[in-house]
Parts: structure tokens; C-alpha cells; sequence
């Protein structure tokens, strides 16, 4: 007979205001089985868990129920509150009163009636929970790093210099990510390449990192600690052994009229390129959309002076195999493209430019070479105008959120800018200033105070060109909203930082969540910051949210640490909640009877065919078989099974049916009272 | 049919197999099966339009597989249940020799899976018109009026299992209704055991039945059940462009998909 | 026993009369191609111009599904309700067949052999059974090869008989049956002229029931002829639920440990988890030996132990069959195995 | 004006759906009591009996909620899980039970609004519907 214990949990407030706690407590004790009901303030305080642990051993309890917030929240804690008391951990269950129900119901007795159903539902599943032990599987210490950026790199580093072997793969041709094409970093204004280049120089060198550029992940299977991934080498058609990176090649290209990313399509470059002087590796690689050769072809005049012979225009691209034990995810983010302001003319006019061709600009390895000039016609703009927020707060491009770090670079832009042109005027269109963080607020004062950069509370609503100059029409919101307008010579859009292109397919060959603008989601948003809800899988970066760097670099570190502590163990144990085939007595074994339907339906490859025999080894039949190893737990076999022959651990068929049972049909409605 | 007599007969003497499942004389002019493994018997074989019993059935059967290496007289839907069961590896190639019988009265002797499949190919699946015009004024009904349909039909149900019993892709060992830990559908022949029974046997079908319509005729009620399954499997036909039985290769449409498959019902 | 004549304007009076005196009248009723019995509403809704219904009206002694007794479970102990015989509707059976009608004979022996069954012995006592003689048969038909006939009155209260006129010979066979009589005496006339064995219809008895007790033991052991009769079974239970004698049930639970309810149900020595033990051992492991436990029991053991047979020769096995198993041919065959 | 209180069960995954109707919760949005959820690991353990269970248990409507396509934490389920009740729907509808007591929805872990508008208009379109008493009274009927 089944021993439950019931513990009542009123959070606080948060469950106590809208739940009669007292009475659910009080009801579900007339539960048949249950022994002990009780409700208590706080349940993960340390005397709610010691009241748990108490009524284990006092009142020899076969099951628990606690019925508090969301399992996702606290299940770990009081199953180990429920192991520490001898019984184990998987006889606990969590029926949750605040996240499915105080919270989205208002103070009724329909929302007690509802906590109630929900213990109850709890109360029939754990009677028919089993003692379950964690199963042990082997982990590989390497790790995968998805994104060359800043994040990408201080996390392999990071688990490298832990001993551990890296794998770091990265889109483009070279590591260096946006902070490489970045002038000065706030709010020190130290040169952003001259702090970030050792570190690329480091990766390449490190004994225990494995840098694939030019490639993407192509594909994942297995889970953690055992991952299988392929990853895809995109041709540079080029032998990377031979290549020497002389660049005599990139000089003899014919066609040189190519607008150069890295420079955020300000500069040139030819179809044979290396992305940038301190590019890792410093390998050429030929852009295939806009080589002669490729197109017309005809030409191979890089293969003619290439000294080493390294061209290989029939390169295919590569499938790298590898096995990894965890992955952190750091591809970064990017910025709202051109179309989407027309008002702002950008795109339209050769002068409105977005932040990255602005730090191109301001760059000494820029197209300028670090002099003042705007692109149309290379004069020295006199007027400055600076658009914070250009996508970012604004519903009405559905892009609700604020981008974080434009508040700090706007103000580092225009402080660049009275830098190299002492006389100009440099105006900052805002909404708010947004300068939290260390030394950020002084920044900011100081871009105004020291460097007269001229803020202006108010948006702006468009632009248009009036004899070589764009007037800029906005409003002045501490002055009345009053009108202004600015004839400037060239506009700074700090436009949105968005999730980076391919985001939506990454995530969905890692199985991990993101949220509506595709950025990855995180397992918690306050406890749980650097884990995906698909284990053994973390973020670091922008590719979480818009970050700046330091918080970059520090969330990059903490993945890492994660994955070091991942690799800390030789075997790491999982959750038992696997499905199994069922064996039974001669002459039946099994109910199974081998149509193997199940197979197919299996993500896993888990289910395989297991023969009994006779002792004299004559065939009996062939059944089912699932290799608890890759069983991940979905129980689509389960559902699938006619003859019921394969049941899932944690959902059985006897819990799932007792919980639909147990919420219709009210137990206690006739237990005397 | 000589030629059948005589393909049969041949395969006795030349040991090709140990018994030939094919259709006898009956009593009140009704054919059955019989199970011929002299060959001298084997001018006791009849075949005419009556002969409908599903006898794949019998391949599974333990009392008949002891008998040894088969030969079966097989119309297409027979052979298409034969093709299934392969699927489900319930038969192995080349334990069984099928005596296929066209539509036409034509006769091929059949022994690999692959002509097999080439037989079924050439003769695609063939529904009954009037069930088809049976389905169609059943989905023409207003939903209450459904539900009176079925319950009318169902709740005669006295649950011999004829249904199940008859059906070649009712082979497991131990049927969900038999299971108690929990008692998902009651053997209890009452509304709701009955109305329970008749989903879940349709959907464990589902995309395995090669509509032969043998449980309807097994059916000592005449209910008619065949409709259900026929429902389901014209339902995967249309929405997943998925037949039983044409293929050994597993495609069960209900454990593969395309991620495209329809979804409009979803919101 | 006395005469009567209840002419055919009557019959329908009569049991209208019946109804209104609050009997729940079953009588047969045509589904689809088919008649089989069914309570029904008005006397014009019965069917005529049948041979056999294809179930007898077992149910109504022996229900397809019925409550024993109810419980309901709680922290002060568990509460039993047994069914309330009270409850049970007095019900007439309306035109079974006398092969029929002999067969409820069978029946009162298996529920009372040991144990006297309430619950059915409370239902049979509140019908009445109005027998209706066989004026066609078909070859399914084999009454007469058992000792019982086309117009046997063993088992009916009230034994119909239709004449060339299509005006009923009434014989009142039991006080029921003067009871019912009495529910409307002015409906029935004197005594037809016209023989009663006319119209009956003439079944050819092809053995002597002697025979079966002198072979069947015999052939206990004789494996070949079990699996010769029994390889195209397929195994369902239509041949047992459609009999009039078959009485095996199932006792199943059903509800939650709270409350809950506890029904017979019919079952069947043909399917294969009939005898299936717990352990995994089937003792009748393969279907010629559930078959052979069928004909066994029908023909021998139920003779020896209540002296009753367990089949009447309706026949309707034999048309239920959907393999075809001829049950008149496979008694034949173990009369005369050598 | 009915007092008519819909009892509505939903069958969730635990990775999409329960999470965001935990989210529903953390954002303190409001919406109708008469939901009770039970969770499964992912769409496709969901078996079609449970369903039917519920229904004859007393349950006025159904809902059941996964992962998006692509988006199942198992890769797979939930698509296995639409064809099985694209099958099951237009069965019931072909019986006679009126699908719209059924309804299908992938809600993600970060749709809490969603989770919270799913429920409110099921609640309501079950209120119009009124109980569900005819497969109800299926229980008990039949036997004598």
C-alpha cells in the first residue's frame, strides 16, 4: 500500500495569494494513500526540505509530492532532498501550483479546485513511480565551438588551457568575428584589433585547438557527451598546406571591384582574397560567384603566379567527422540591413551609413585608413548627425527590444568623430541613453561634456538630400517636441543588432530553442544563462541576445567553465527515463512480436533486434531491444506499440492512465469527512 | 481452374512445399478453406468470385505453420497482405510460394518478394464501389447523425473478435484489449468497451489494412466495420500518398512523415 | 395441456396486451439482411419468413455484459452492493425456435449444478417464453438427430404453431404459460381442426443421440480428426455467442480502486487466452485442442455431468462460422471414425 | 448565460508547451481555470487511448500541445505525433464526435500569450458546445 507524503508549498506570496494552500493540504490528505499533507511558506528553504525529509523517515513514505512551482524550476532540488532522505529521488514529483496556476488565475475557488486536481493528478502518478537508478554513459572530452567571434575564441581558449580538446568552426574564412572590423572599443577606446588579434594568433597555435575557417556544421546527432557532428569545409580552392600566404595571388586578380565585406562594403577587394591583413588563418580563398574563372572560365592567372602551385580550382568541398562531448554555441549577431529605413534613405544615399561602415571608417585599417572622409565624395563631413535606436524599441518594425550596446558605440562614434575632425559638429538623435555598466555612464558625460557632442532627446523622421547635403528632420522632446532640423554632411544609423542569418537552421540541427527574433534561448533566464534547454549544449555571445564585449567575453568563460566541468568526469549519469521492451515468462518472452514498426519511428537509432534462443541456439523469436545508451526518452515507439509491448520510465502506461483517471474521477468526493 | 489443380499439385510432388492453403467446396454452397498436403487432394481446389476468405491469415496460424513450407491461393488483396506482413517481418522471403490469381481469373505463380511487389504493381488495390458509396453517405451525415449510425451498429457488438480474428494484420500475441495493467479498452462487450474497441482496432490498422473487407465479413452481426479501417486508410492515402501492402520496404505511414505534411487542422 | 386457437389478428393483441401489463417483450427483428432477437417497441416490428435468428435470445437469461455488484472504496473500509434483482425487468420471449426453448433446459443446468446462481435464476424466473414451431429448416438444422424436434414443448410456456390459415396453434404448456393466456383469455379461441405436424417443417434425423455418449470419449485422443476440423479456425468466439447454450463468462472489474463495478461477460473456449495461465502455460496451448474441448464438452462431458446436452442442433454455429466449420458435419465425422 | 464550467485536459511535452505555460505563469498572464495539464516527455508518447480516456472520463474538451515542426526537442516526435492525429481527428469526425472538442496546437517554449489565448478560446468555444454527455453516457450503457 502505497505510503504518499504531500507538501504544500505557498512560495510566499506567489502561490499563497491566489491558492487556499491550507485547504489543499487539508483536501488532498483525504486522498487514498496519502499519509501526510502538509503546507509550509517556503518548501526549498532548508527547514521546507528538512519537513520532507523528516516525514520520509518518520512516516516511512513511499512517494512525494511537492507541490510548489514548475519542476523545471525545483525538481532537481527536492529529489535530492528526497535522496538525502533514503528514497529515491525519482519516487518525488513536482505538481505545479505557481507557473500553471497561482500565477495565471485570480484568487478563486476554481483556482483551489485547480491546485487541488493538479496534486491529485501527482499524487496517482507517484503511486505507481518506480525506484529508478541514473544511467552511466561515457563522456568524449572534446568540445565544439560554433563562431570565430570574440565569444568563440575566449571560450576555446578558455577549455583549451583546461586541458581539453577544441574544436572551433567558423563561417567565414577567417576567426575575428565583428569585434575584427571594430575601430576603438568603448569605454576605453583601446584599438579593438591590437586586443584581439594575439587572441586569434593563440587559437591558431594552440596544440588543443582544431580551427576549421570557411566551414559550417553540417549536421548533429547523438547527445551529451556523445555527440556525432559533420562538418561541412568549404572549398577555398586552395591547398591550405602549401599556401604560404605570400598574397601575390590576391595583387594579380583580375577582377578587384568587389565590395568588401569586412570593410562593410566600403572598400574593395578581388575575387581571390584574404578577408583582412591580420586574417587567421592567412589564407587566400577564392570567392567563386565573382572569379573569372568560375564564371567565364577562363583566366587562372592566381594559379599562373601562385609560386607554391597551391590553386586548386577542382577543390570539393570537405564532410569532416568528429565526436564531441559538448558544444557552445557563439555565432554571434548582425545588424538590420539597408531596406529597412527608407525614411533614413539609407541605401539611398552614398553618406548614411550604419555603425560597421562607420568603425570602417574611423579604422586606421580601413578603407581610409582611419581619415574622416564620407564615401560619396571623400570630402571631410563638417555636420554629424548620429541615429540611436534606427530599428531597435519600434514596435512597428517588430523589433521590440533595445540592442543594448548602440547607446555606448553611438557615443564612442561621435567622441571618434570630434577626435579626427576637431572642428565639426556632431549631433545624437535619441531616445534614451542607456549607459549602464562599468565606467559606461562617465563614457557617455564625457562625449558630451568633454568632446561637445551635441545630444538631441527625440527621434528622427526622415531624410532627404537638398543640394549635397542631407537635412535631417526630427524633434527635440525637451524642448516641447520642437522641430528641428540639421543640414548634415553625412548620418550614423546605430541600427538593430538581429540574430545572425542561419540562426533559425542552426538551432534547429542542435534542438535547442530560441525565441521569436531567433536568438538562442537559454535554459533559465536568471539561473541557468549559458545552458541550452538541450544538455550538453551552451551559449556564449551575441548569439543570445545583443552583448557587448566584455559581456561577451565573460559569458564565453562561463560556457567554458560549464563544458570543463562537463569533461571534470570521465562517465556522466543521465535520467533513466528511457523505454523499454518488455520480457515476460516462457513460452511468450516477450509481448513483443517483432514487427519492428517501432524502428522507423526511432530518432535515435535505439531500438534493435534481439533474438531468443533456445539454450540449443534454435531461433525462438525476435524481438524489440532498446539501447538505453541512445534512448533520449520521447516514447514515440511507445505510443506506436500496439501490443503495449514498450513502456517509457517516468510516463508509463499505468502513470500517464492514473493521471487522466485521477483528474476525472475524484477520489476523495466519498471519503467520509 | 485445372491450371491451379495441377501448379498445385506439381508443388506437392516436387516437394516445394508441404501444403497448398486454398479455397474447397463448403457446406450450402459457401467455399472454405482447405489445407491440401497429398496431391492427390489437390483436385479439391475450387476458385470462383465467392472465394474471398482472406487466407494470409492462416500463414501466421501455429497449427498451420507446422505443416511446413506453404503455397497459398492468393487474390490481390491476399497477396497484399502477404507484402505487409513481409513488412512487418512476420514472413521471410522465400517462405511461402503464392499462387496469385488476377482479377481476371489469370494464375502466376509467385516465390520472390520482389515479384511480388511487381504483382501488386500491375494490379493496383481495388475498393469495393458500394463501400466506397457506403463512405460517402456515412461522411454525408450530419455529425449527430453519425454518431447514432455508429452507436446503433456498435452497440451490437457482442466482441467474439471475429474481426480480429480473421484479419491477417491482427497477429499479435497479446492485443492492447488483453491488457490490464492498465485496462486501456474493457473486453466487456457494453457501449463504451465496444465504441473503444472499434477506434483502436481501426487506428493499430491504420496504414497496415489492405481493405480486403474480411472483418466485415467475418462479422456474425454484420456490422460493418470494414468501413472504418477503409476510412483510415483512404484517409492516408489521400493526406500521406501512403498504401499497405504494395511494398516489403517499410513505409508505415504512422511511423514516418514528411515535414511537410498537412497541419491545417493544428493551430 | 390445453388447446387454443390465437388467430394471426390476434397474436399482435395479445402481445401489445403483454407489453402493457409491463412485460419487455424480445421478439425477432430484421437487421439488414438478417433477423435477430431484440426488445422491440410494437408487435408490426417483428419478422417473419425466417428460418434461425442469428443469435437465440440467450441474452435476455444470460445478458452479453451484466452487473453483479458495485463497490465503492474509502479510508473507513470498502462498501458491496450486490444487483438488485428487483430491478430486473418480467420479460416475454416472444417466437423462439424450440431447439431453442430446449436449450434454456441446459442452461437452468449450468447455473445451478453447484452453485444456484442467483442472478440468473432471477431473470429466468420473470420470463416468459413464447415458442414458435419451425414450419422451413435448412441443413444446418440437425433438432431431430438430438432427441428435440420442430415442434417440441419442452422449454416453452406458450408453443405456437402456425396453420395453413396462418391462424397459431396455442398450446399452453406451463402455469406461465396460463398466466400469460390469462392476460387476455378472450384472444384465444378453441382448438384448430387442423393437425399440428403438418406444419412443421420435416428434419431427417441423421444419428441417434445414444450414439454421441457411445463415441465421443473415444475419440478424446484422436489428435488428426481435432486438427482436421479445427486447422481453418480462425479462433474467434462467434460460434459460442451466438449458441443458445454456451454459458462460459469472464468476471471483469471495472472503475478505479475507489468505486467501481463487477460484470459477467460472455467469453468463449476458442479464444486462445481462455485457458491461459498466469505463469505462461496454455494447457490448451494450440486450437484443436480448444476445439476439441468445445465438441468434448457439448456432446460429452455435459451429458455425463448435468445430463443435459450441450447443443440442440440449431445449426447456427454452423451459419455463423466465418471459416465455415459445419458443426452437424464434425459430430458425424467423430460418430463414424473408424 | 450558462454556469457551465468546461473541464478541459491538456496533453503537453514537457520541452515546448509545458514550458511555455511556464512562461505564461512568469509573465502573470491570466487565463481560464478550467485547464488541467499533464505532461508527457514529448507529443509523440502520446497515445491516442489516453485521449478516448479522457473523454469518457468526464472531460468536456481536449487539448494537445508540442514543439513546432523542426522544433521538437527529440527531432521527430511531434511530427510523428501530426500524422497520427491528422488519422485519429477525421476518425472521431467519422464516428460522429465532434472534433471540435479536440483541439491540436504547437505552443513553444516561447509563446506564453499564446498558451494563455489556446486555452481561452477553447474554454469558451467548449462552453458553447455544452458538455460532452454523449460519449459521457457511453459509461454504464449497455450493460443489463
Amino acid at each position: 500500500m502505497a505510503r504518499i507524503g504531500v507538501f504544500v508549498c505557498h512560495c510566499g506570496e506567489n502561490i499563497g495569494a491566489t491558492v487556499d494552500c491550507a485547504k489543499v493540504a487539508e483536501t488532498c490528505g483525504k486522498i487514498p494513500g496519502v499519509v501526510h499533507s502538509v503546507d509550509y511558506k517556503y518548501m526549498c528553504s532548508d527547514p521546507g526540505q528538512n519537513m520532507i525529509k523528516d516525514a520520509i523517515r518518520e512516516k516511512k513514505l513511499t512517494g512525494v509530492v511537492v507541490a510548489a512551482c514548475s519542476p523545471r524550476m525545483h525538481e532537481p532540488t527536492f529529489r535530492r532532498a528526497t535522496a538525502e532522505a533514503g528514497l529515491n529521488p525519482f519516487l518525488c514529483e513536482m505538481a505545479n501550483l505557481r507557473e500553471h496556476c497561482s500565477w495565471v488565475h485570480e484568487k478563486a475557488d476554481a483556482t483551489t479546485d485547480k491546485a487541488i486536481d493538479l496534486v491529485r493528478i501527482l499524487v496517482e502518478k507517484v503511486k505507481r513511480n518506480k525506484p529508478l537508478l541514473p544511467i552511466k554513459v561515457p563522456v568524449t572530452k572534446t568540445a565544439l565551438v560554433l563562431g570565430g567571434g570574440i565569444a568563440g575564441i575566449q571560450a576555446s581558449l578558455d577549455i583549451a588551457n583546461a586541458g581539453h580538446k577544441v574544436i572551433l568552426v567558423e563561417r567565414e574564412p577567417s576567426i575575428g568575428g565583428h569585434m575584427s572590423q571594430l575601430s576603438e572599443t568603448f569605454p576605453t577606446l583601446d584599438c579593438s584589433q591590437c586586443i584581439l588579434t594575439p587572441r586569434m594568433v593563440e587559437v591558431a597555435q594552440h596544440p588543443n585547438i582544431t580551427l576549421y575557417t570557411y566551414s559550417e556544421l553540417e549536421s548533429l546527432e547523438g547527445f551529451i557527451g556523445n555527440f556525432k557532428v559533420k562538418i561541412r569545409k568549404k572549398s577555398r580552392s586552395l591547398d591550405e598546406k602549401l599556401c604560404i600566404g605570400c598574397g601575390l595571388c590576391t595583387t594579380k586578380c583580375p577582377n578587384k571591384r568587389i565590395p568588401n565585406e569586412f570593410d562593410a562594403g566600403l572598400g574593395m577587394r578581388p575575387a581571390i582574397y584574404v578577408p583582412f591583413p591580420q586574417a587567421v588563418p592567412n589564407k587566400p580563398v577564392i570567392d567563386k560567384e565573382n572569379c573569372t574563372y568560375y564564371t567565364k572560365g577562363k583566366c587562372k592567372l592566381c594559379e599562373k603566379i601562385c609560386p607554391r602551385n597551391a590553386i586548386r580550382y577542382d577543390q570539393p568541398d570537405e564532410i569532416v567527422e568528429a565526436e564531441v562531448g559538448g558544444i557552445v554555441i557563439a555565432t554571434g549577431f548582425n545588424v538590420l540591413n539597408s531596406d529597412f529605413f527608407p525614411e533614413y534613405g539609407y541605401g539611398k544615399y552614398k553618406d548614411v551609413v550604419n555603425g560597421f561602415q562607420f568603425e570602417r571608417l574611423a579604422s586606421a585599417s580601413g578603407p581610409t585608413l582611419g581619415e574622416m572622409k564620407r564615401p560619396s565624395d571623400g570630402k571631410t563631413p563638417e555636420t554629424m548627425v548620429f541615429i540611436a535606436c534606427a530599428g531597435s524599441r519600434d514596435p512597428a518594425k517588430g523589433i521590440e527590444y533595445c540592442s543594448k550596446i548602440c547607446c555606448m558605440y553611438t557615443a564612442k562614434h561621435a567622441m571618434l568623430y570630434r577626435h579626427k575632425v576637431h572642428h565639426g559638429k556632431a549631433y545624437v538623435f535619441y531616445m534614451d541613453i542607456r549607459a549602464g555598466g562599468k565606467m559606461y555612464e562617465e563614457f557617455v558625460r564625457r562625449a558630451i561634456e568633454e568632446d561637445g557632442v551635441n545630444y538631441v532627446r527625440g527621434r528622427v523622421s526622415r531624410i532627404y538630400e537638398k543640394n549635397g547635403k542631407l537635412i535631417v528632420m526630427g524633434a527635440d522632446t525637451l524642448l516641447g517636441a520642437q522641430p528641428v532640423e540639421i543640414e548634415a554632411d553625412m548620418v550614423v544609423l546605430a541600427t538593430a543588432g538581429i540574430a545572425s542569418e542561419g540562426a533559425e537552421e542552426l538551432a534547429q540541427k542542435l534542438h535547442v530553442s530560441y525565441d521569436t527574433y531567433k536568438f538562442f534561448t537559454e535554459a533559465h533566464p536568471k539561473l541557468r544563462p549559458v545552458e541550452t534547454n538541450t544538455a550538453g549544449i551552451f551559449l556564449a555571445g551575441a548569439c543570445q541576445a545583443p552583448k557587448d564585449i566584455p559581456e561577451s567575453v565573460a559569458q564565453a568563460s562561463g560556457a567554458a567553465s560549464k563544458v570543463a566541468g562537463l569533461f571534470s568526469q570521465d562517465e556522466l549519469t543521465r535520467e533513466p527515463l528511457i523505454a523499454v521492451v518488455n520480457r515476460t515468462a516462457p513460452p511468450q518472452y516477450s509481448t513483443c512480436v517483432g514487427c519492428f514498426l517501432c524502428q522507423t519511428a526511432c530518432p535515435y537509432q535505439a531500438i534493435e533486434k534481439e533474438e531468443i534462443r533456445t539454450k540449443d541456439g534454435k531461433l525462438i523469436k525476435t524481438v524489440a531491444k532498446v539501447n538505453p545508451g541512445l534512448c533520449q526518452g520521447c516514447g514515440t515507439c511507445v505510443a506506436l506499440c500496439r501490443s503495449k509491448s514498450i513502456d517509457i520510465e517516468g510516463y508509463t502506461h499505468n502513470q500517464v492512465y492514473a493521471e487522466v483517471m485521477a483528474l476525472l474521477n475524484r477520489s476523495e468526493d466519498n471519503v467520509n469527512i | 481452374m485445372k491450371e491451379l489443380k495441377e501448379k498445385a499439385r506439381d508443388l506437392l510432388k516436387n516437394k516445394d512445399v508441404q501444403v497448398v492453403i486454398g479455397y474447397g467446396d463448403g457446406t450450402g454452397g459457401k467455399p472454405r478453406a482447405i489445407f491440401i498436403r497429398d496431391p492427390k487432394d489437390a483436385d479439391r481446389l475450387i476458385f470462383d468470385e465467392k472465394c474471398e476468405q482472406n487466407l494470409a491469415v492462416y500463414l501466421l496460424k501455429h497449427e498451420v505453420k507446422k505443416l511446413g513450407r506453404p503455397a497459398i491461393v492468393a487474390t490481390v488483396p491476399v497477396v497484399r497482405s502477404i507484402i505487409q506482413l513481409a513488412a512487418e517481418n512476420q514472413i521471410a522471403e522465400g517462405s511461402v510460394v503464392i499462387l496469385a490469381i488476377t482479377p481476371d481469373g489469370k494464375l502466376t505463380e509467385i516465390k520472390t518478394l520482389k515479384d511480388t511487389e511487381t504483382f501488386v504493381s500491375s494490379n493496383p488495390p481495388y475498393t469495393r464501389p458500394e463501400d466506397l458509396e457506403k463512405l460517402e453517405r456515412i461522411e454525408k451525415m450530419t455529425v449527430e447523425e453519425r454518431w447514432n449510425y455508429w452507436l446503433d451498429e456498435l452497440s451490437r457488438c457482442f466482441k467474439c473478435y471475429a474481426c480480429r480474428s480473421s484479419c491477417p494484420m491482427c497477429y499479435c500475441e497479446r492485443c492492447t484489449i488483453e491488457c490490464n495493467q492498465p485496462q486501456w479498452v474493457s473486453p466487456a462487450s457494453h457501449h463504451l468497451g465496444n465504441v473503444e474497441w472499434h477506434i483502436m482496432r481501426a487506428m493499430h490498422i491504420a496504414g497496415r489494412c489492405v481493405n480486403c473487407g474480411e472483418c466485415a465479413r467475418a462479422c456474425p452481426l454484420d456490422i460493418p466495420i470494414n468501413l472504418l479501417t477503409l476510412k483510415v486508410s483512404e484517409d492516408i492515402r489521400k493526406n500521406f500518398g501512403l498504401t499497405a501492402g504494395m511494398s516489403a520496404t517499410l513505409e508505415y505511414a504512422l511511423s514516418t512523415f514528411k515535414t511537410d505534411d498537412k497541419e491545417e487542422f493544428i493551430r | 395441456m390445453e388447446k387454443k386457437t390465437l388467430t394471426k389478428e390476434n397474436l399482435p393483441r395479445f402481445l401489445k396486451k403483454l407489453q402493457e401489463d409491463g412485460n419487455r417483450v424480445i421478439a425477432p427483428k430484421r437487421t439488414g439482411e438478417k433477423v435477430d432477437f431484440s426488445v422491440i417497441g410494437s408487435p408490426d416490428e417483428i419478422a417473419d419468413d425466417y428460418i434461425q435468428t442469428v443469435q437465440s435470445a440467450k441474452f435476455a437469461f444470460f445478458p452479453k455484459v451484466e452487473e453483479i455488484l458495485s463497490f465503492t472504496a474509502n479510508k473507513s473500509g470498502v462498501k458491496i452492493n450486490d444487483k438488485d434483482t428487483e430491478k430486473i425487468p418480467s420479460t416475454v420471449v416472444f417466437g423462439l425456435r424450440p431447439c431453442d426453448a430446449a436449450a434454456v433446459a441446459s442452461l437452468d443446468a449450468v447455473f445451478n449444478w453447484d452453485y444456484k446462481d442467483n442472478l440468473f435464476n432471477s431473470r429466468r424466473e420473470k420470463i416468459g417464453i413464447i415458442g414458435l414451431s419451425c414450419a422451413k429448416s435448412d441443413n444446418n438444422c440437425f433438432c431431430t438427430s438430438l432427441g428435440f424436434g420442430p415442434g417440441d414443448t419442452r422449454g416453452s410456456d406458450i408453443l405456437l404453431t402456425e396453420l395453413t390459415s396462418g391462424d397459431y396453434l396455442a398450446e399452453i404448456i406451463t402455469d406461465k404459460g396460463k398466466a400469460m393466456m390469462n392476460a387476455a383469455p378472450e384472444l384465444f379461441t378453441a382448438e384448430p381442426m387442423e393437425a399440428k405436424e403438418k406444419n412443421l417443417a420435416d428434419i431427417k434425423a441423421q444419428f441417434k443421440p445414444e450414439d454421441l455418449a457411445k463415441r465421443f470419449p473415444a475419440a478424446f485422443d484422436r489428435e488428426d480428426l481435432w486438427l482436421e476440423q479445427s486447422l481453418r479456425c480462425i479462433g474467434c468466439g462467434a460460434c459460442a455467442f451466438v449458441c443458445p447454450v454456451c454459458a462460459c463468462f469472464d468476471i471483469q472489474d471495472e472503475g478505479t480502486t475507489q468505486n467501481g463495478t463487477r460484470l459477467r461477460c460472455w467469453d468463449a473456449c476458442g479464444f486462445s487466452l481462455f485457458t491461459l495461465h498466469t505463469s505462461g502455460h496454455n494447457p490448451r496451448e494450440a486450437q484443436n485442442h480448444r476445439w476439441r474441448q468445445r465438441l468434448m464438452h457439448k456432446f460429452a462431458y455435459m451429458q455425463e455431468r448435468l445430463g443435459v446436452l450441450g447443443c440442440v442442433g440449431c445449426g447456427r454455429c454452423s451459419r455463423a462460422c466465418p471459416a465455415d466449420i459445419n458443426i452437424l458435419e464434425n459430430v458425424k465425422m467423430i460418430l463414424e471414425a473408424k | 448565460m450558462s454556469t457551465f464550467e468546461p473541464k478541459i485536459v491538456a496533453f503537453v511535452c514537457n520541452w515546448c508547451t509545458y514550458a511555455g505555460a511556464d512562461l505564461t505563469g512568469t509573465s502573470r498572464i491570466k487565463y481560464a481555470p478550467n485547464v488541467r495539464i499533464i505532461r508527457f516527455p514529448c507529443t509523440g508518447r502520446i497515445d491516442f487511448m489516453l485521449l478516448l480516456k479522457a473523454f469518457a472520463e468526464g472531460a468536456d474538451g481536449i487539448i494537445v500541445s508540442g514543439c513546432h515542426p523542426n522544433d521538437c526537442h527529440y527531432t521527430s516526435g511531434n511530427f510523428h505525433a501530426r500524422r497520427r492525429w491528422m488519422v485519429f481527428r477525421s476518425l472521431l469526425d467519422f464516428m460522429g464526435i465532434d472534433t471540435r472538442r479536440l483541439q491540436f496546437s504547437w505552443v513553444s517554449a516561447a509563446e506564453g500569450a499564446r498558451w494563455a489565448e489556446l486555452v481561452n478560446t477553447t474554454v469558451n468555444n467548449i462552453r458553447e458546445l455544452g458538455p460532452f454527455e454523449e460519449y459521457r453516457q457511453l459509461r454504464g450503457a449497455g450493460i443489463e
